[in-house]
C-alpha cells in the first residue's frame, strides 16, 4: 500500500530515470519537494537541472515549458493549486493545444501539467476549484483525472510518454489516500468500472468515485446495485464504458464536484443522450450549487455533493420523486 | 503616537498567536498565513492612511485588516467560519476583507491585490483619495505585477505599491528565483516610478516613508513605490516548520522585531514606564481574549444559506 | 435597419450618456474606435476618462476594471479577440465571478466584458474560438452571446447595468449584419424562439442562428417544420425555454460551432435529459470536429458546421439513419 | 555580403507586395501583417545566426521565415490556404511556420513568442545553440514579456530578445500607453540584462549588434536584449490606411528605407555598379514570380483531411 502523493512520486521518478528529456519545474517544487510534497526527493536523486524551483511566474513557466516541449524535452510543470491554471490557460489554448496540428503534424508538444484541485480541504474559493471544466472545450489536449493511486501513477507515466500535452488533476482529498501500486501504465482516455452493479450506473472523478463507491454501499443494503463508473478522464471522453454500463442498468447518476452548467457531467449525459437516447430510462446529476465554494466548514460540506446527498438523490429518483 | 502603534503591533501579534493556537485546536481549519515580524508595515502603513483610502492586500491579510480598524472579533469568527465573521464565514482566513474599512480584499492569487488596486486608484483619480497595493517579493516576478507599474504610470494613478519583502516566497529564497533581487524597486525605477526603501522593522521609519509616497500619490503626482524590506517569524503557513532558513537567519532578525525595536525606542528615547506600556499590553490581552471568546461563541452559517443563494 | 456593429456602438452611447459610472477600456478603442469599429464615434463624444486606450496588458486590464468595479464603477472591458480571454481569465473566475459571494453580499461587480468570437473569417486557429465555454462552469457570471443587432444591443445594455460580472460575445461574421434596433432591454438569461415549428426544436447562438433558420426554410420546403430556438445566453441557461419548445416538437438538434466534448451543446442536452428525459425522443448536436479551427478556407468550410450539414443532419436523422 | 543582405531584403519586400496583390484579388482571405520597412531587422538578425539557432517570431512573420531560408514557394502557398504550404494550409500568414528550419512559431498572441523562445532557449542550455524572441515595442507591456526577462536572467538562458520598436502596436502610438517608451531596453536591463540599441533600418548595424548578442549568449554569457529602432511603411494589417500617423512621419521614415540605405551603402560606400544590383534584383523578381505562380497552382486541401484527423 502506498500513498497517493508517494505514487506520483514513484511515476515522476520513474519517468526521469527511463527518459532523460524529461524535467519538471513549478514553485517550490524542487528544494522544498512541492508544497503537497508531491516531488520530494527528487531533486537530491535527479539534479537541479532536472528538477527546477521557478519564480511565480505561470505565464514564463507555461510558455517556457511549452517552448521547451518543442525542442524535444518533456517538461512536467506543476502548477501548485488548480485555481492558478487560469494563469497558465493561454499557453495551454493558444499554444500547447494547437502546435501538432497547425505545424501539419510536423511537431509534437509533449507536456504534462500536474495540478492540485478540488474542494473540501477548508481552502476556500479560490484555492479549491476544479479547472478540468475551463479546458474541457479545447481540442487538442488530454485532461485525466486518477482516483487511487494506481491509477495515478499509471496515468501520470502515460501522460508523460504522451506526444501531446496532457492535464493531470491531483484531488487534494486524495493525496494521503492509500491504495496498491502495481506499476502499471494505465492508457489515457479510458475509463474504469470500480463497482460492477445492475440497477444504475453512477460515474464520477477523483474524491467523487468514492463518495460513489461508498454511496453504492449505502444503497447495496437496501437493494439497489449501483455500478459504479470512475470516468478518469475528461477529454477525451470514454462514451463506450458508460455505455456499455447504461445498457445494462438504463439509468445513469453523475456525481460533480462543481456547478452543473458548463460541468463535464451534463456534458456527458448530453453526449450519451445524443448517441444511446434509447438506452436511458433516467439521467440525473448531483453536483454543487451553482456557487463559488464556501469556506466555513458547514458550508463547504452543504456545497459538497457528499454520500448523503449522493443517497438521497437515488432513492428519491428510484421511487420517481 | 509610538505607544498606540506598539499597542497596535502588539495586538496584531497576538491575535495571529490566538489563531495559531486555534488552528492547533482544531478550531480553525484550512489553512492561515501568519503576518509574524511584519507588523510595524501593517501598522505604519496604516498610520499614513486615511479612512476612504483603500487598500488591496493578500492572503497574508490579519495586521492590515486589523490596521484598517476592522473588528477583531469579526476578523476572528471569520478565520472560525462564523456568522458573525467579515465575511459571514464565507471567506476564512486566505480571502476575508472588509469593504466597510475600504480594505477591498485578501488576494489569494499573487498579484490580484495589485491589479484590483490598480482598478481601484483609476477609480479614485482626482478625488484626493488614495490605493495601496500591498503584495510580497514573490510578487515581483509576476505578470500582473509589472503591467500594473506600467499602467498605473501610464494614467499616473494614485497607486502605492506596498512591497513586503520578506526575503521569501513560500519555502523558496526570493533570491533563487529572481534577477537582481537586491534590487527590487528597481523594477519600478524602469517605469519612472518614484521609488523608496524603507525598514520594515521600524514603525516610525515604515509611518514616515509611507506617509511621503501617500501624499505625492495624494497630490496628483501618480503612482509611488515603497520597497520595506522585513522578514516573517514564523512559517509561511500553518504547516511549515520554515526548514529552509539558513542558520542563525531567523535569529538576527528577531533582534530587530518590531516590537523589540519600538519597545526599546518607547523606553529609551521617550521615557515611557515600563508600566504604561504593559498596561497598555495588558489592555489588548484583556480586549483579544473578549473578542477571540465572543467569536468562538459566534454560530456557524446554516446549509440553507447556500440552497436560497443558488 | 442598423448594422450590429453600430447597436454596439449605440448601446454603450446610451449606457455612457445615461451613467456616469460607465467608462470603457481596451486596446486601440479609443482613438482608433476599436479594431472592429464597436466603439468608433466614442471617445470624440464622452472624452479620454470615460474611454481609455490601454497598453497590451490583459491582465492589468481585467485587474483594473475589476477593482474600478468594486469602487463602483461600471467599466466596459474590451478584449479584442475572444481567444486573448484566456489572458483575462483569472481575474474574471478568481475575482470578478466571486467578489460579491466572498464579501457576503456587501459589494458588488458591475464588469462587462465584450470579446470578439468564433470562426468563418479566415483567421485561423489562435483568431476563431469560442471561449464561451471556457468561462462555462464558472458561478458567479453570465454570458450572453446575441444573434442580432436589436439583441446585442438590448443585451449590452442589460450586461451594462446587470449588477454582476457579464462576458458579452460578438461573433465577427456578424458585425455586418443588419437588423431592426427598437431600443429594447433584452433581459440577461433568456432565450428566444425565433421561428416556430412543430417538428423539430433546433438550438443555436450567434452565427449558428441564422444557419439554424436557413436550415429550417429548406426543411420547410421539404414538409419539415422546424422551431429555432436563440439561446443567447450560456449561463445562466433558459432551459424553460428549451423544454417548453421540446414539449412540442420531441425533438432537440442543437447547432454548435466548436468541437462537441465540453461544448455547450452537450451541456445543454444532458440538463434538459436530467430535467425532462420524457419528453425526448430525439437529441443531437451538430458541432465541429475535435480540432483547432484551420486556416485554409477549405478546411475551415468543413470545420464550420454549417447550412448543408445542418440540413443532412437532420434529413438523416429524420429517416431513422 | 551587403549585396546579398541588399537582394535578400528586397525579396522580402517584393515577396510581401505579392502577398498584398493577392489579398486584394481575393486570392488570400483572413488578414496579413506585413513588415515592410522593417526588412532589415529580418535580414541582419537572420545572418547574425546558425542554422541550428532557433527563433519564435510574430504574426508579422514573413520576413524573418523567408531570412530563415525556408522556400518563398511553400510561405506563399501557406498564406494561400494551399497544400503546398509550409503548415500544409492549416495555419495561414497569422500563424505559419517552419519547424525544419527552427523557426518555431509565428505567435498571434502578444508575448507567445517570447515564452516559447524562453523555454527554446531552456532546452538549448549547454548545447551551444541559440533562441531568440522576436516581438515588437506594444508586446512590452505584456505580462510575458517581464516574466520572461526574469526567467531568462534568473537560468542564465542563451536567449536573445530581439525587440522590433516600430513605434506603434496597432493603431495606437506606443508612447501614449506606455511609462518611458523611450527606453524600453531599461525594463531589460532592471533585470541585469546586457542590451543594446540598434538602428533597425541599417542592416549592417543590425547584423553585427545581432553577432555580438548571439556570439555572448552562444558563449553563456546568459540572456542578451536588442532593440531595433525601426517603421513599417504600411498599416499594421491589411484594413488598415494607417491614418492616426503624424504628418510627415512616414515620409522621414522613408528616407532611412532599408532598401535606400543598402543600396546607397553598395554604391557609395563599395562601389558596387548599378548593373549588378539591378541585376540581382531582376533575379529576385523572377524567382519570386515562378514561386508565386507555383504556389498559385498548388491545390486546396481537401475537407476531408479534417475528417481523418477527427
Ligand atoms: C498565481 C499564484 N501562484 C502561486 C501561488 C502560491 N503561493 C501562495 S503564497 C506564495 C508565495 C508568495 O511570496 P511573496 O509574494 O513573497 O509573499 P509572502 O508570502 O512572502 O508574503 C505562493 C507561491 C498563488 N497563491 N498564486
Ligand atoms: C494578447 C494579445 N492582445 C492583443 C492582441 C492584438 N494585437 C495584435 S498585434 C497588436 C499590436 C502589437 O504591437 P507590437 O508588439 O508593437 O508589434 P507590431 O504589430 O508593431 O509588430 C495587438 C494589440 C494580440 N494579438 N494578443
Ligand atoms: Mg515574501
Ligand atoms: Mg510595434
Amino acid at each position: 500500500m502506498i500513498e497517493f502523493r508517494h505514487a506520483i512520486i514513484e511515476a515522476l521518478a520513474d519517468e526521469l530515470a527511463a527518459d532523460p528529456s524529461v524535467f519538471l519545474l513549478g514553485e517550490d517544487v524542487a528544494a522544498a519537494g512541492g508544497v503537497f510534497k508531491t516531488t520530494e526527493g527528487l531533486l537530491e536523486r535527479f539534479g537541479p537541472d532536472r528538477v527546477i524551483d521557478t519564480p511565480i511566474s505561470e505565464l514564463a513557466m507555461t510558455g517556457a515549458a511549452f517552448g521547451s516541449a518543442l525542442m524535444g524535452r518533456r517538461p512536467v510543470l506543476e502548477i501548485m493549486f488548480g485555481d492558478f491554471m487560469a494563469l497558465s490557460m493561454d499557453s495551454l489554448i493558444n499554444q500547447s493545444a494547437k502546435w501538432r496540428f497547425l505545424s501539419n503534424d510536423q511537431v509534437t508538444v509533449p507536456l504534462t501539467v500536474r495540478t492540485a484541485v478540488g474542494a473540501g480541504g477548508r481552502f476556500g474559493a479560490i484555492h479549491s476549484q476544479n479547472p478540468g471544466t475551463w479546458l474541457h472545450n479545447v481540442a487538442g489536449i488530454s485532461i485525466v483525472a486518477p482516483s487511487t493511486p494506481g491509477d495515478a501513477y499509471g496515468l501520470l507515466r502515460s501522460a508523460v510518454q504522451a506526444d501531446h500535452p496532457v492535464l493531470f488533476l491531483e484531488h487534494k482529498r486524495l493525496f494521503s489516500m492509500k491504495g496498491e501500486l502495481d506499476r502499471g501504465l494505465v492508457e489515457l482516455g479510458t475509463a474504469a468500472v470500480v463497482r460492477e452493479g445492475a440497477d444504475l450506473t453512477m460515474v464520477s472523478m477523483m474524491k467523487g468515485v468514492h463518495d460513489a463507491l461508498q454511496a453504492a454501499d449505502v444503497l447495496a443494503a437496501e437493494g439497489t446495485d449501483v455500478e459504479v463508473i470512475d470516468l478518469r478522464s475528461l477529454r477525451p471522453l470514454d462514451l463506450e464504458t458508460v455505455v456499455r454500463s447504461v445498457e445494462k442498468t438504463g439509468r445513469i447518476v453523475c456525481v460533480e464536484e462543481g456547478p452543473v452548467t458548463g460541468g463535464w457531467a451534463a456534458g456527458l449525459v448530453g453526449q450519451l443522450a445524443a448517441q444511446a437516447l434509447d438506452l436511458l430510462e433516467d439521467a440525473t446529476i448531483v453536483s454543487a450549487p451553482d456557487l463559488p465554494v464556501p469556506f466555513s466548514p458547514t458550508l463547504e460540506d452543504a456545497w459538497l455533493p457528499g454520500v448523503e446527498r449522493i443517497v438521497a438523490h437515488v432513492r428519491a429518483r428510484l421511487a420517481g420523486v | 503616537m509610538l505607544l498606540r502603534a506598539h499597542a497596535d503591533m502588539y495586538a496584531i501579534r497576538r491575535f495571529e498567536e490566538h489563531i495559531m493556537r486555534l488552528f492547533l485546536r482544531g478550531e480553525i481549519a484550512g489553512t492561515t498565513h501568519l503576518c509574524n515580524g511584519q507588523e510595524a508595515v501593517c501598522v505604519g502603513l496604516g498610520y499614513a492612511l486615511d479612512e476612504d483610502d483603500v487598500v488591496a492586500g493578500t492572503y497574508r491579510g490579519h495586521g492590515h485588516i486589523l490596521a484598517r480598524g476592522s473588528e477583531e472579533l469579526r476578523l476572528a469568527a471569520e478565520l472560525l467560519g462564523r456568522v458573525d465573521g467579515l465575511c459571514g464565514g464565507r471567506a476564512g482566513s486566505l480571502n476575508v476583507f472588509d469593504p466597510t474599512r475600504n480594505y477591498i480584499g485578501s488576494f489569494a492569487i499573487i498579484g490580484g491585490s495589485i491589479g484590483a488596486a490598480t482598478g481601484a486608484a483609476l477609480a479614485l483619480k482626482g478625488t484626493g483619495r488614495v490605493a495601496v497595493a500591498d503584495f510580497g517579493d514573490g510578487t515581483t516576478n509576476q505578470g500582473y505585477f509589472f503591467e500594473c507599474l506600467n499602467f498605473a504610470k501610464v494614467y499616473d494613478l494614485p497607486l502605492v505599491f506596498s512591497l513586503e519583502n520578506n526575503g521569501y516566497m513560500e519555502y523558496t529564497p526570493i533570491g533563487n528565483v529572481t534577477a537582481r533581487p537586491d534590487d527590487l524597486a528597481g523594477r519600478a525605477e524602469a517605469f519612472g516610478i518614484e521609488t523608496e526603501r524603507v525598514d520594515g522593522m521600524d514603525v516610525r521609519a515604515v509611518y514616515e516613508a509611507s506617509l511621503r509616497a501617500v501624499e505625492r500619490a495624494r497630490a496628483g503626482e501618480g503612482p509611488q513605490f515603497l520597497e520595506y524590506r522585513t522578514y516573517r517569524f514564523v512559517g509561511h503557513s500553518r504547516s511549515d516548520p520554515g526548514d529552509y532558513r539558513p542558520e542563525g537567519e531567523l535569529e538576527r532578525w528577531q533582534e530587530r522585531d518590531p516590537l523589540t525595536l519600538s519597545r526599546r525606542a518607547l523606553t529609551d528615547e521617550l521615557g515611557t514606564p515600563d508600566e504604561d506600556i504593559a498596561a497598555r499590553e495588558q489592555e489588548v490581552d484583556e480586549r483579544l481574549e473578549r473578542a477571540i471568546d465572543a467569536a468562538l461563541a459566534s454560530p456557524f452559517p446554516t446549509p440553507e444559506e447556500l440552497e436560497v443563494l443558488s
